[in-house]
């Protein structure tokens, strides 16, 4: 199979929170940023096999999730940026980008809190009969909120067709999983409970997209499936916090040896599908369309502070 | 106009939303063969079958969840909480979600959901299943909700929830599920944010909801006994509330007592207390009067349930402080 | 080993529970009372080897656990007929009866709810290495909860001193557990957390004895055990609820056919602990005792009004 | 009298009372090494170890019931959630178990558990990690609620809640943390239930409580350059309510603002509201005003958050308008 279209999503991703690394340091980024580097396999896995009409919920660290499933970079930019022309008008942010458009039914700042909402989404697909796929992607610390056992019944006891992908970047937070968990992990539940599981190098992105073939062709089948994808968090919980009182730098440096992106492009390499050039190519392209998301966002205005009371109802008071 | 009870009136709200839009089910617990603990969903299972009856798993977190994902897909889900006591354990997906992913989103998301729970206290349920918890509600911006007092109200304001596009919380009563009262025969809607004046008078304004609407209107007729004319109002709805109603009849009366079963301390009685206070301020003849469960869980034996839930003289008393200009509380 | 005295806790259990139903009946139970008859093995097997000062919490059908953790059926009948004799001086009634003196920390009317707090009441005697047992006694809905998982993970990781029984009657109101979970069931969500389980014949008395007394000994070591007993519940979900709208005559005579009582009887005849005369003997003294409960909790008052505003807090406004 | 910040102050209180008392333990998230996330824990777990200093996996609801089950057991457990946002995640351990153990066992349950959770908006934290939500627990008994405004009622107030018998929610600021303030350098409690006149004046009261008291602080002094002196009532407490305090300042005044960053419905201030109106029937020269949120989730986008929450500015409107006697809201 070809990797060169995986590859530039995940390169987009990696210089996408790149730039609002830069950004929030620079004051132009509002709240906080979790950013997904080091985890783009994952994402770009999982949503290589979705169709434009599936659906996606994410989590707090959700830009990635967002741009693999199709996000326009420049409307999420603005959004994170906090101006008008983003996806959510400015009044989500970093944390609550939705793209109802693209089937991204929006980030959540509430660890395991789209878990739930997922069974949901899946139901009326599977209510429908419409073959459509619902992913719900989640950290490892999603796996100790009781919602997310809630869920992995209502999945398996209505064969919902529901992938559950859960992100283990060994921390939430400050604190490692063994500190946390007690027992055989994210898949060991998800099997007592009935469902499908597979464990995944999600550093390589050639077995995150074959694991995410079969689970996604298995779900599209009618059988709810959990991948348990391994992985490291790169940078600090978000954009500006520092992880030495917590984690060592060796730690860290042989996490990032581990980088999906490099070893994807020497296998781009090795098996012929890109010269070293036509991946400078790639990456100054990229680097173009990012730089055309910051030109947007930085030149829309924000909000008009009367937008503020604007979208907490669909209807009018006293309307059906 | 058939008479029938507030149970049934609910009923029958769901089985013609079900009737005409086939995008409205029913998620919860004891549901289906059961009819619901009390008895609001019987026969609809063996008229609509298990996908649109769904029986759920005790997992009130998440299959509050399953009902947002599914308004978020375009269904009309109604999810029904045993008691409301147990909306504790899904206060996140109904307070941080199905309330502000509309908002959070910029307006993306549409969320019709509808979810009925049963408050107040009956028949010596105890402290964790006799809440009226409304007042928890009402504060969070992106619920809409209702609170009906009569059968007639109850078929209206649900049908109107479940055709409303923003998340509604129907709250019902207990005591009232099994209450008789007269009720429109054919198609019948209640609008969101509309109280109503269901006893007209010229002395006091009583202003109720819920089942406190049914005390009022009780102490109502006492207190006519005794030459007072109280005015009864009923809020219905909390969010929207209905400013113009209530104003305008205590603007006549210049005298209200606010009755609400939930605590009284920042409970719905000191927002209804505030409003008129501030609106009428000098145009009463008395302070506005507030009358609540006393500040501590519901108590289970008989005799200590009476003395916190608000009883019919305990209205009659603050009208009766109320006419004579003492403030009370 | 003998069986006597595990036979006189279930007798007692049996004719107290028909007694509240009779009393509820004449209208002197206020509430709902949800009566523990044909579950009486699984308390009695386990409290059979707790010590006086061992913990225990239990649910919305929480007799059974409380008589047999030696709570007194008089304090106790007078509770659940809102009495101020009663051991919660009659504010908590039948759902929430409780009896510190007797380590009876409470039952409780929010399914799966003292599960979490039974963890801190285990971290506690595993904090002060006191070699004291805390059990949580739960149906087979809770096992649908959120906290019951969450409680799984804290008990594992911190190595908590606490037994989980779980007791699977089948059913949850009226809806019967085959459709409500679509797993394996508690034991084997209990050892993907990393906890020892069993799976006991909650019916049988000799059964429940066997393993609880593994069971007990392994939480005293200090590791946490799930058993999962499977029984049966005789009645309505409550005493006034009729069942034919969801179960079969022929599912409840079944069921009742394996009466852990009438099984024991046999067992205690057959291996000569006791005979049929000497039964007859228990029966009336267990019924004379229940007599005597019952006219103290008839004879007691109903709490004065004004004790309603008590027992809120525990300190006076403003103090510390 | 060292100056140090309001997390400092926090920080020191645990502290003192880990010292003190053996059975004070702290449960929470991130808590350890990491200090917690707004620096509050630092340095204890080096000080005391990972056993009173207990981090615990992300089981909000869990690990709140194993605070009451500590607390049932002779513990005084402290426990953190990380975002006021995140109570919803265990409302039924905190408001259906830890509120109503010890009226439900008749007084057997003793519950001294101490719960700390930032509220208010900062930097734009979005709706999901912003909220206000002080007013669902005033109206849950069996809590106690306080809400420190300064470092030194920080200091004060958790020194107080962790020795109380009773489960206390200790609400804290996330815009005051890296505050500085004066703090006494010994022993310091301040009583549970007592509020405070932080800045005496004569012509009208401002009433804050937590963050809103330094905005009314701040409120006031543009107010004194225009010659109107406003009193500044610092609530502190929720749960018990000073009423004395509020009621004593607003008779000599005879004009109040309240002020709180929650939503203005159904909120903290309609309580205070109609507390003042109806005690001080007659005696006010204009109506109670309200400054509060509004109603909506809190926005990301800065100018909007702006919007949203309560400014100096709103204040001193509200105040001016008090003292021209027309009633706002
Ligand atoms: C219910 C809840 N508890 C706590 C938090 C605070 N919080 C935000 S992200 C996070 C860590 C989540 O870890 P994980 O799920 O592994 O995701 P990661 O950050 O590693 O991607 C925490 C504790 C939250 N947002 N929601
Ligand atoms: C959180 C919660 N949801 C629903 C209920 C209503 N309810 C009380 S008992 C019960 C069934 C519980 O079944 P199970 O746990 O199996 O115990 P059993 O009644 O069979 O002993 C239900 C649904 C409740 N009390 N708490
Ligand atoms: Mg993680
Ligand atoms: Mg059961």
């Amino acid at each position: 199979m070809k990797y060169l279209p995986a590859y530039r999503k995940m390169l987009l991703i990696r210089r996408f929170e790149e730039r609002v690394a830069e950004l929030h340091r620079a004051g132009l980024v509002p709240g906080f940023a979790h950013l997904y580097w080091g985890q783009e396999a994952i994402a770009v896995g999982v949503c290589h096999w979705l169709r434009d009409d599936d659906h996606i919920l994410s989590t707090h660290r959700g830009h990635g999730h967002c741009l693999a499933k199709g996000a326009d970079p420049a409307r999420t930019l603005a959004e994170i940026m906090g101006r008008a022309t983003g996806y959510c008008r400015g009044k989500g942010g970093s944390m609550h980008v939705a793209a109802f458009e693209r089937g991204i039914l929006g980030a959540n700042g509430i660890v395991a809190a789209s878990i739930p909402i997922a069974t949901g989404v899946a139901l009326a697909s599977g209510l429908a009969d419409d073959g459509r796929v619902t992913v719900v992607f989640f950290g490892d610390a999603a796996v100790e909120e009781g919602p997310f056992h809630e869920s992995l019944n209502l999945a398996s006891l209505w064969h919902l067709p529901l992938l559950f992908v859960c992100e283990n970047n060994q921390y939430a937070i400050s604190v490692p999983v063994q500190k946390r968990q007690g027992g055989r992990g994210a898949a060991a539940i998800a099997q007592a409970h009935g469902l499908e599981t597979r464990r995944v190098d999600g550093n390589d992105a050639v077995a995150m997209l074959e694991a995410s073939q079969w689970a996604v062709q298995r779900v599209r089948e009618g059988k709810p499936v959990l991948l348990e994808c391994a992985t490291i968090r790169w940078g600090g919980h978000h954009s500006a916090q520092p992880t030495r009182r917590y984690r060592s730098r060796e730690e860290l440096q042989a996490a990032q040896a581990a980088c999906p992106l490099a070893r994807l492009e020497k296998r781009l390499i090795a098996q012929g599908e890109a010269t070293p050039e036509e991946l400078l190519e790639i990456n100054a392209a990229i680097i173009a369309q990012v730089d055309e998301a910051e030109r947007f966002a930085r030149q829309s205005p924000f909000p008009e502070p009367g937008a503020a009371t604007e979208d907490v109802y669909a209807t009018q008071e006293g309307s059906g | 106009m058939p008479e029938i009870t507030y149970a049934a009136a609910l009923n029958r709200a769901l089985a013609e939303a079900m009737r005409e839009d086939p995008k409205v089910l029913i998620l919860g617990e004891d549901i289906g063969s059961l009819g619901g603990i009390f008895t609001v969903t019987d026969g609809l299972l063996a008229e609509f079958g298990p996908e649109r009856i769904r029986e759920t798993p005790l997992s009130e977190a998440s299959f509050m969840g399953c009902g947002i994902g599914l308004a978020l897909c375009g269904w009309r889900p109604v999810v029904e909480i045993m008691f409301s006591d147990f909306l504790t354990m899904c206060m996140d997906q109904l307070c941080n979600q199905a309330a502000k992913l509309r908002y959070m989103s910029g307006g993306q998301a549409t969320i019709p959901l509808t979810v009925r729970a049963p408050i107040g206290a009956r028949n010596s349920a105890a402290a964790q299943h006799s809440q009226s918890p409304q007042a928890w509600f009402a504060h969070t911006p992106g619920l809409r909700v209702v609170l009906p007092a009569t059968p007639a109200d109850a078929l209206g304001l649900l049908a109107t929830a479940i055709e409303c596009d923003d998340p509604v919380v129907v709250l019902e009563h207990k005591l009232l599920y099994g209450e008789k009262g007269l009720v429109p025969a054919g198609r019948h809607r209640v609008p969101l944010g509309k109280a109503e004046v269901k006893r007209p008078g010229t002395d006091l304004t009583l202003i109720g909801l819920s089942r406190m609407t049914q005390i009022a209107l009780q102490a109502a007729e006492e207190l006519a006994n005794q030459d007072v004319d109280a005015e009864v109002v009923d809020l219905r709805s909390l969010v929207p509330l209905d400013r113009e109603t209530v104003l305008a009849s205590v603007a006549r009366t210049r005298r209200a007592v606010v009755v609400d079963e939930g605590v009284i301390d920042f409970g719905v009685t000191a927002e209804i207390a505030a409003l008129i206070s501030t609106e009428l301020f000098g145009e009463l003849l008395a302070p506005v009067s507030r009358v609540g469960a006393l500040a501590t869980p519901v108590p289970f034996s008989p005799p200590l349930e009476k003395a916190v839930i608000p009883q019919v003289e305990d209205v009659t008393a603050a009208a009766w402080k109320c006419m004579q200009g003492k403030p009370t509380r």
